[in-house]
């Protein structure tokens, strides 16, 4: 599996709203129905200690106790071409989706190391009950 | 009274939703402000505000935005958006289009290359580049994939077709 | 005219909600009001058949009965340069349009060889009624 | 700071509705909530008369009474890799934030003379009450 972002959920604008919760890593669905889900992830580049990545993947997954495998809800992934100088890319994703009460929705990314979190207006994640 | 459906409109009309009618479309370069009553009776159109335009008969109740031509990119206005036409952007004089797509509906503006000391095959225009001539001008030597003038050559830098074109040393430089 | 995507709309992810249907290729609007229209179409290549693209584009647009013509409502239009070597690039797009009851929503692409349409949660097509 | 975007609110696709209004370059929000707010901007260069731009920067932010400095709401800004020959690139941005009756909404960019303001469907900004 690729590796899970952590979020902020309480300071400054971090988006739990309609009683969304968000424990270890997941945003948790308070209520049966149709959201509209969200994420971007900025990625930024090279980074020494992360061999050179010649992509970059953001993926908002669910895990349902109904089914034993996360399932891949939206996926924005992206080939980079800036041939070695600095580089910084943002990934958006956003659609509707139907989820039951209790699951749980993630942040995948191809590389945790590449992802700008210094700034929560650069990289987001939330969603809400339409 | 036969119940006008939905979709089953005489040719040349359009079913109104918001009328539950039947109504003859707005003429182009205006749009539909109040629907008719009936079909008998015709709608209430109006022009489309400057700015806007429709160029279609229609039963929209707004015009559509004129696009504007890009100004910073060297594009000019061809013809001004009309009630019932958008603009339409050229080049400005000295630039040829470089289309983004098989319609050239995109397109970017790029200056046309000089032809300094060449002839010019076929002149820049709207839609392509200047062609210049292979070869160099009289009085001018190749210099690289650059033709010079005679008259700017140096001894280090004229080399042997320089000086079958220009002549021996630099000071008898003709022109 | 570009060419216009097709969309599943029965199996898995398949996005058509609060009866929003969909057929030849468009979704039909139910209801007339304002609705948060979106789109993500994941792009890929180079593609052997398909000359060498130098940009990729996506269109959302709107057939309508009151207007004989398309309207384009929505485009995300990028260039490309990755020169020669394999890509691939999303194009999000998203934004609340007013629509009639019976108003079709298309999605065109600029190449449809171009388009990955391998995973649906690559390449999405959805609207809801705010 | 950087330019803020001038927008067309009345011609076309554009359109203020439940009385969202817009005035001197910003939504004003006319009621307290949480509000999905979104934007995209289409960059298109090089420009003759702006020096070489290596990025673009797109930022949504935030004017409100209560606080002297406007606040970065979110923000997309991505490296360009297309080496000197025309390019063009869109960055959407859009997340739900809870706003106060009376804040305004504007769009920053890096650089005003970069971006395709030549069709509403390209470069537009909007919010909708959850």
């Amino acid at each position: 599996h690729l590796p899970i972002l952590q979020w902020e959920d309480k300071r400054g604008l971090a988006f739990t709203k309609n009683n969304l919760s968000y424990s270890s890593n997941a945003l948790v669905i308070p209520v049966s129905g149709d959201y509209y889900v969200y994420a971007q992830v900025t990625f930024r580049g090279p980074i020494e200690s992360s061999n050179k990545a010649n992509s970059v993947t953001e993926i908002i997954t669910k895990v349902t106790d109904s089914y034993p495998e996360p399932t891949q809800l939206l996926t924005g992934t992206k080939t980079l071409s800036e041939n070695g100088n600095g580089w910084f890319q943002p990934i958006y994703l956003g659609a509707v989706v139907s989820l039951e009460v209790g699951d749980k929705l993630m942040v995948n990314v191809s590389d945790i190391k590449l992802v700008d979190y210094t700034k929560e207006h650069k990289t987001f994640f939330g969603a809400f009950l339409l | 009274r036969r119940e006008a459906h939905r979709r089953s409109c005489p040719t040349g009309m359009n079913w109104i939703e918001a009328a539950q009618q039947c109504c003859t479309p707005c003429p182009a370069g205006t749009f539909l402000s109040k629907p008719c009553t009936s079909p008998e009776n015709d709608s209430v159109c109006l022009a489309c505000p400057a700015g806007t335009f429709h160029n279609q008969p229609n039963t929209v109740n707004e015009c559509q935005a004129c696009n504007e031509c890009d100004r910073e990119a060297f594009q000019r206005v061809l013809s001004n958006c009309s009630a019932t036409s958008n603009v339409a952007c050229g080049c400005e004089p000295g630039h040829f289009r470089v289309c983004f797509d098989h319609s050239c509906s995109e397109f970017s503006c790029r200056k046309c290359q000089p032809c300094t000391g060449r002839l010019i095959q076929r002149p820049c225009s709207e839609a392509q580049d200047t062609l210049c001539d292979s070869s160099c001008k009289p009085d001018f030597y190749r210099e690289g994939d650059e033709c010079r003038p005679c008259h700017t050559r140096t001894l280090d830098t004229c080399g042997k077709e320089c000086q079958q074109v220009c002549g021996g040393n630099s000071e008898q430089g003709s022109g």
